[in-house]
């Protein structure tokens, strides 16, 4: 391979490797949204809460393996408990998407100084599990493992939440829910309870994404703040609660980053944002979004 | 005859206390105050749409932003630039962006207004934070003279002076809000309502629901753009940072929220109860955020609607417990 | 008769003054002394013990909450030394008497429009002495502003742009210690033409006034010192990054030999770690990766060759500045608590002692001036020139109020004597002061 | 031809795919009171939102007083001269009596885009509304919020903000829907009298209201006209017995 063409497939395995990091951030905002219809402006603080219980339980453990399943566990549950004791109660008291939007921003904030306390402001650090370090090389370009680990890591994901969304009974609940709320209600099922399964399901991707991140970016308290709007780009852009669409949108948005650096530095995230002004100024409910509320 | 006698007795009141307010709290309180009305004046603004026309905006930044940015550009740029047409030139800028994302605007409703505006305040954002040769990037604008107010043949003000400012602040804020109010008190102001209730209805009476839904974003824009303008001037530096960030867009609304919703004058007392109690944590804590934090998820948990409503129900509650005694009482 | 006596006492008069002039500054000028430093065993930057009454407050501005708050705990730990030291010292002469040192933290979190508000409370609430302060030009400049207009003295300490002190923004309250943009370019461009192995550079800065300014002064030394070299590409982007892989593939295919970075934390760090993680392994000429906890991460072998340029080595340096670095390091083992028993605070290195060592400067000015009046301080500190803790000579410009310092550059190696978790700096080049001077700012010209 | 208020060419309407009206010609002479009736599915309420502008039509015209006003927004209809209710009701719901009629008559004196005078201000706009609510019978009731009104009066004022913008041709889409005996006999006494001297569509399901109130019926079968005449013509009509028995009943 010439260094030029090993330079663009490079590039293009970056964006993959953020493509697919987003997607798992992007896909449990998007099923929250599109089955509860709350703006969960706390999504990414799950993110960041797991790389901190990642970077925990990596100094006791001292290992990145049991941290790779505790951490998004632990952050699943707190999602559990934040859905079961708060949103709930705001969710029954009426007042839409604002009542909604104060709490998770609400939740976002204390999350954030929560960290800061706990773990204190500055960096840590988690490093590359000793299996994972190096580089591979394939037809002549070096690639490091760990960004292939994580591109693997989130199609395994990708392919399990496809599994039980179009395979399972409680999928089919899941997708009849988010086409159409209040008729799955309507039906009888304990609507509740597949609500805290949701937002369980949907932080804990996240945490996924945090755990896998944390070696690669350093553990901080502003770790959150660029993939939690990209996140959203991403659920407003391919459509509120579709996962096709959270998907194809991840994908575009992290090429879009890598050869956007490459090409037009400048102009790289000008472009992810008017692109999501555009989309929505002629597809209100984004590309695959099907319902208007 | 009685409400004349109250709303007269209000004014001088508040007019007593806002004008012995700089000579008894000292500079540092009296900016908090100067920011505190312009953070009313914003939130008011924002209240238009949020509580009127009945749409949730996250960008509202972006009508700040550019308030603050035409403001601080033009005193950088033009020498001697005065201060009022400064301040209305910001406001009529913001104004106009109002007008010409309108088109795009009026057409979405819900979930979707909030995801537009949201992209559009983002794209400005961006936009400002990439085109550093104009806007400074991150940086800002900085470094330029706040003219004085001159008052020909009377005086000349001088803005720097922290007592002055907080006047002139004062002054264009009550004057802001007072004609948003009488917007709302207008024909204009009740189709606005309609549109809020029931936009298919307002349609089939006669009225333009689009054009209306423009003129709206327009005046809601300007005031905005004043409050930004104000920024500029008390702060003498805008950054992309200080004026466009999202978080720019939903502090007004939780001042909304924690105030009242529905109501002209609730983001009012929830401006003042946000400022006042960030500055007063401030003082004790690092952890500001917590405060603030815990603070959104008390009131939408226990005071949904905002504090306004509570004071009304507690209101409601005694007179229909007043009601019930004396009816006992005849009884 | 009375003529020539009227003259010759004039002559006498007007040695005497141009010799007070010659060596007034070396006789004023202070120097910081190992010998006179306090035991400083019972110092605790958790616990800092602020004294009461009738004191002489310094007013620290900094990031004390959010995302940037490591910064204000770093700056927290260096002042306070400074003034445990001085207080248990016996304070400083202000107004005939002794007073001693309060610390008061001011949270700028980072924005313009709080860091106006702190800086206004210190000085109008808690009546604070001095400014001292912070990291970001744009916040500098509120705060010269705030100093402007209530006439305090304001010590600039952390911000860097050459613009800081030029025509437009300079006012004499305010006294810049921290070396500026225009000294990294031409410090980083003078110690690679004299070492005269690598010639293709990358630049990788952040997306900001300080990175590209940053950026153009090095590419402005280079003409200067090392026309030889070459810019193959240069890439700015966005504060707190989370993914430099697609920038450093682009530096990679460039055939750069060196990475030439402003980056601060936690972005340079982000920068070395994934840059060896994928593989690429130039060396970085930085000015601000020289954070331990960040290098450990990285490794060993990670951190070998990385060039770090810095305005203080007193510890690498000399045995003054060994000995002084020995005294910290003895407390960061035995006595300091979390957050402070970090790598990070092992060493009193790079900006720890910069800060440390200005600070002891400050105070000395003030002493010196026997007063707060600033107008006293402006005139003792203008031109003044100090010793610093490893005997370098610190002059303070009297035109504009920047410092003039030799600087130094020192590669990174493995084994070290400081950590055996990192590659560190054993030898030091010294760039001499007239090969790295400041742009000619506000009167100078 | 020249006494037609409202005429319908052909019109054609398809619902993603579906034609729920294929060439509805309709006629409505000026000052009549006509009823559309029709089974369930017959396109009844497409064929009202269509000619009220809620929808455009596929094919086909409407003219109103003439005027060709085929795809014309429902603002530009009402200033024409057009009004409807709806069969759910669509009051401002937040608003008092008094707001909700007041908008209609805002809209009718031509004050639409005013921001300079306090509408409370307005004083022969307040003694219209006062009109209007005594007329209707709602002038106690002026300061409740239309949320707050009973069932039948809340439907009362559905009809009247329909009137309220004074229109030439008014078309109701079934006003008495949902309301007891009761409610239903007064509401038709309403119509009657707000409707008088003016021309009425009306869409209705209930046939005591329809025979009670109209000059003329139009039988909608299939998205076509079936039949149009006199209430005792169509009683009788064996075609309109057999497309209501025949599918599916009333």
């Amino acid at each position: 391979m010439s260094p030029v063409t090993a330079m663009y497939v490079a590039q293009a395995i970056h964006g993959l490797t953020y493509g697919m990091l987003l997607f798992l951030v992007a896909s449990g905002l998007t099923l929250i949204f599109g089955m509860m219809g709350i703006l969960n402006l706390a999504h990414a603080s799950f993110f960041m809460l797991s790389a901190y219980f990642c970077y925990q339980v990596v100094a006791w453990t001292d290992s990145f393996w049991i941290a790779l399943i505790l951490a998004p566990i632990g952050t699943g549950l707190v999602g559990i408990i934040v859905e079961r004791f708060l949103l709930r109660k705001v969710q029954k008291l009426g007042l839409g998407h604002i009542g909604d939007l104060l709490l998770t921003l609400g939740i976002a904030l204390v999350i954030s100084e929560a960290v800061k306390t706990i773990w204190g402001t500055e960096s840590h650090q988690v490093l590359i599990p000793p299996s994972l370090q190096g580089l591979v090389t394939v037809a002549g370009l070096e690639y490091p493992i760990y960004r292939l680990f994580i591109i693997g890591l989130s199609l395994v994901i990708l392919g399990a939440l496809a599994f039980i969304l179009f395979k399972t009974r409680l999928g089919m609940i899941i997708r009849a829910a988010v086409s159409d709320r209040d008729m799955v209600s309507a039906l009888g099922i304990n609507m509740p309870r597949v609500f805290m399964f949701v937002f369980g399901v949907g932080t804990l991707m996240a945490g996924v994404a945090g755990v896998a991140a944390a070696p690669m970016l350093t553990v901080f308290p502003g770790l959150a703040d660029q993939i939690g709007l990209d996140a959203f780009v991403v659920v407003v852009v391919g459509g509120f609660g579709s996962l096709l669409g959270a998907v194809v949108v991840s994908l575009f948005l992290g090429e879009l980053n890598s050869f956007g650096i490459q090409f037009i530095p400048r102009l790289a995230p000008v472009l992810v944002f008017l692109f999501m002004a555009l989309v929505l100024s002629f597809k209100p409910m984004g590309f695959f979004g099907e319902r208007d509320e | 005859m009685n409400k004349f006698v109250r709303n007269l007795i209000m004014w001088v009141v508040f007019l007593a206390v806002a004008g012995a307010a700089p000579h008894v709290l000292g500079i540092v309180k009296t900016n908090v105050l100067v920011e505190l009305a312009t953070f009313a004046l914003f939130a008011v603004s924002l209240n238009l749409l949020l509580s009127f026309t009945g749409v949730l905006s996250f960008g509202h930044a972006l009508f700040y932003g550019v308030g603050a940015y035409t403001t601080a550009l033009l005193l950088y740029h033009v020498e001697g630039f005065p201060l009022i047409p400064a301040l209305l030139l910001s406001g009529l800028a913001a104004g106009l962006a109002g007008l010409i994302l309108s088109p795009l605007l009026v057409r979405v409703t819900g979930t979707a207004f909030a995801m537009l505006t949201l992209a559009f305040g983002q794209l400005m954002y961006i936009l400002c934070l990439k085109f550093r040769e104009v806007t400074g990037g991150e940086d800002g604008v900085a470094g330029y003279d706040i003219p004085p107010l001159n008052i020909p043949g009377v005086a000349s003000l001088d803005m720097l002076d922290s007592t002055v400012f907080y006047y002139f602040t004062v002054v264009v804020c009550v004057i802001g809000i007072m004609i948003m109010w009488f917007f709302t008190k207008t024909p204009l102001g009740q189709v606005v309502v309609g549109i809020r209730d029931n936009s298919l209805r307002v349609d089939y009476l006669g009225y333009r629901v689009r054009h209306t839904k423009a003129i709206i974003f327009a005046l809601s824009g300007f005031f905005a753009g004043i409050a930004g303008s104000l920024f500029a001037l008390f702060q003498g530096v805008v950054s992309t940072d200080g004026v466009l960030h999202v978080m720019v867009s939903f502090y007004p609304i939780m001042a909304i929220l924690i105030g009242g919703i529905g109501t002209f004058f609730g983001p009012i007392l929830g401006s003042g109860i946000l400022i006042v109690l960030e500055d007063m944590i401030m003082r004790y804590t690092e952890r500001a955020e917590l405060v603030t934090g815990l603070l959104f998820i008390i009131v939408v948990l226990y005071v949904p609607g905002g504090f306004v409503w509570l004071w009304m129900g507690l209101v409601a509650r005694f007179k229909a417990r007043k009601l019930r005694m004396s009816k006992e009482v005849e009884a | 008769m009375r003529k020539v006596l009227k003259s010759v006492s004039f002559f006498i008069f007007l040695c005497l003054t141009a010799s007070l002039f010659l060596i007034g500054p070396a006789l004023a000028g202070g120097e910081f002394k190992l010998e006179d430093m306090s035991d400083m065993s019972d110092f605790d930057p958790n616990n800092f013990q602020n004294p009461t009454g009738d004191t002489f407050k310094i007013g620290v501005l900094q990031i004390f909450s959010g995302p940037g708050a490591g910064n204000g705990e770093l700056f927290w730990i260096t002042t306070c030394w400074v003034a445990h030291d001085i207080n248990k010292r016996g304070g400083i002469m202000i107004d005939g008497k002794k007073k001693l040192i309060e610390v008061i933290k001011g949270d700028t979190m980072g924005k313009p429009a709080t860091t106006k508000k702190a800086a206004e409370k210190l000085v109008l609430e808690d009546k604070v002495d001095v400014l001292w302060g912070t990291s970001g030009s744009h916040l500098a400049l509120v705060i010269q502003g705030v100093a402007d207009r209530y006439k305090k003295i304001f010590h600039q300490s952390l911000s860097m742009s050459d613009s800081l002190m030029d025509e437009k923004n300079f006012n004499k309250y305010t006294f810049q210690t921290m070396w500026s943009t225009n000294q990294v370019g031409e410090t980083t461009a003078y110690f690679y033409s004299q070492r005269k192995k690598e010639k293709k550079f990358y630049i990788i800065c952040q997306d900001y006034l300080f990175g590209h300014s940053l950026a153009e002064s090095f590419k402005k030394g280079l003409t200067k010192y090392y026309p030889e070299a070459e810019v193959v590409g240069e890439d700015y982007h966005p504060l707190f990054a989370k993914d430099f892989a697609p920038y450093l593939t682009k530096a990679k295919a460039s055939g750069a030999e060196v990475i030439f970075t402003g980056d601060w934390l936690p972005d340079g760090g982000n920068l070395v770690k994934q840059a060896r993680q994928l593989g690429v392994n130039v060396p970085f000429a930085n000015i601000f990766i020289d954070e331990p906890n960040a290098l450990s991460a990285i490794g060993p072998e990670g951190t070998k060759g990385l060039v770090n340029l810095n305005q203080y080595m007193g510890d690498a340096n000399n045995e003054k500045g060994m000995a002084f670095g020995n005294k910290w390091k003895e407390l960061w083992e035995t006595k300091w608590e979390a957050p402070y028993n970090t790598l990070l605070y092992k060493w009193p290195g790079g900006t720890i002692g910069y800060a440390v060592e200005t600070t002891y400067w400050m105070l000395d000015v003030f002493n010196r001036a026997g007063s707060s009046d600033p107008e006293k301080v402006i005139k003792v500190w203008e031109g003044d020139v100090y010793k610093g803790i490893g005997g370098n000579r610190l002059e303070m410009r009297a035109c504009d109020h920047v410092v003039i310092r030799d600087t130094y550059a020192t590669e990174y190696v493995y084994p070290n004597p400081w950590f055996t978790e990192l590659s560190s700096g054993t030898e030091v080049f010294t760039i001499p002061a007239e090969k790295s001077m400041p742009v000619d700012g506000a009167r100078c010209k | 031809m020249s006494t037609s208020i409202l005429e319908t060419k052909d019109l054609f309407y398809d619902y993603s795919g579906l034609q729920v009206l294929t060439g509805v010609n309709l006629q409505v002479e000026k000052g009549e009171r006509h009823a559309i009736i029709g089974p369930n599915g017959a396109g009844k309420t497409t064929l009202f939102n269509v000619i009220t502008g809620l929808y455009a039509p596929c094919r086909g015209k409407v003219i109103f007083k003439g005027q060709n006003v085929s795809g014309f927004k429902p603002h530009k209809l009402s200033r024409l001269g057009m009004g409807r209710s709806f069969q759910i009701t669509s009051t401002f719901h937040n608003l008092t009596a008094f707001e909700n009629i007041r908008m209609g008559v805002l809209s009718r004196m031509g004050i639409r885009f005013n921001m300079f005078q306090r509408v409370d201000k307005l004083k022969d706009v307040t003694r219209e509304t006062d009109v209007v609510l005594r007329r209707i019978n709602l002038h106690r009731e002026s300061a409740v919020p239309a949320n707050a009104l009973s069932y039948g009066k809340h439907r009362a004022l559905e009809v009247s903000l329909a009137m309220s913008t004074n229109p030439d041709l008014v078309m109701l889409d079934e006003p008495t829907a949902g309301m007891s005996r009761d409610e239903t006999h007064s509401a038709v006494d309403l119509i009657r009298r707000l409707t008088e001297g003016k021309t009425m569509v009306i869409v209705e399901h209930d046939m005591d209201v329809v025979f009670s109130l109209a000059d003329r019926i139009t039988v909608l079968h299939h998205g076509k006209v079936l039949a149009v005449g006199a209430p005792n013509e169509i009683k009788n009509m064996q075609e309109v017995k057999d497309a209501y028995l025949g599918h599916g009943g009333v």
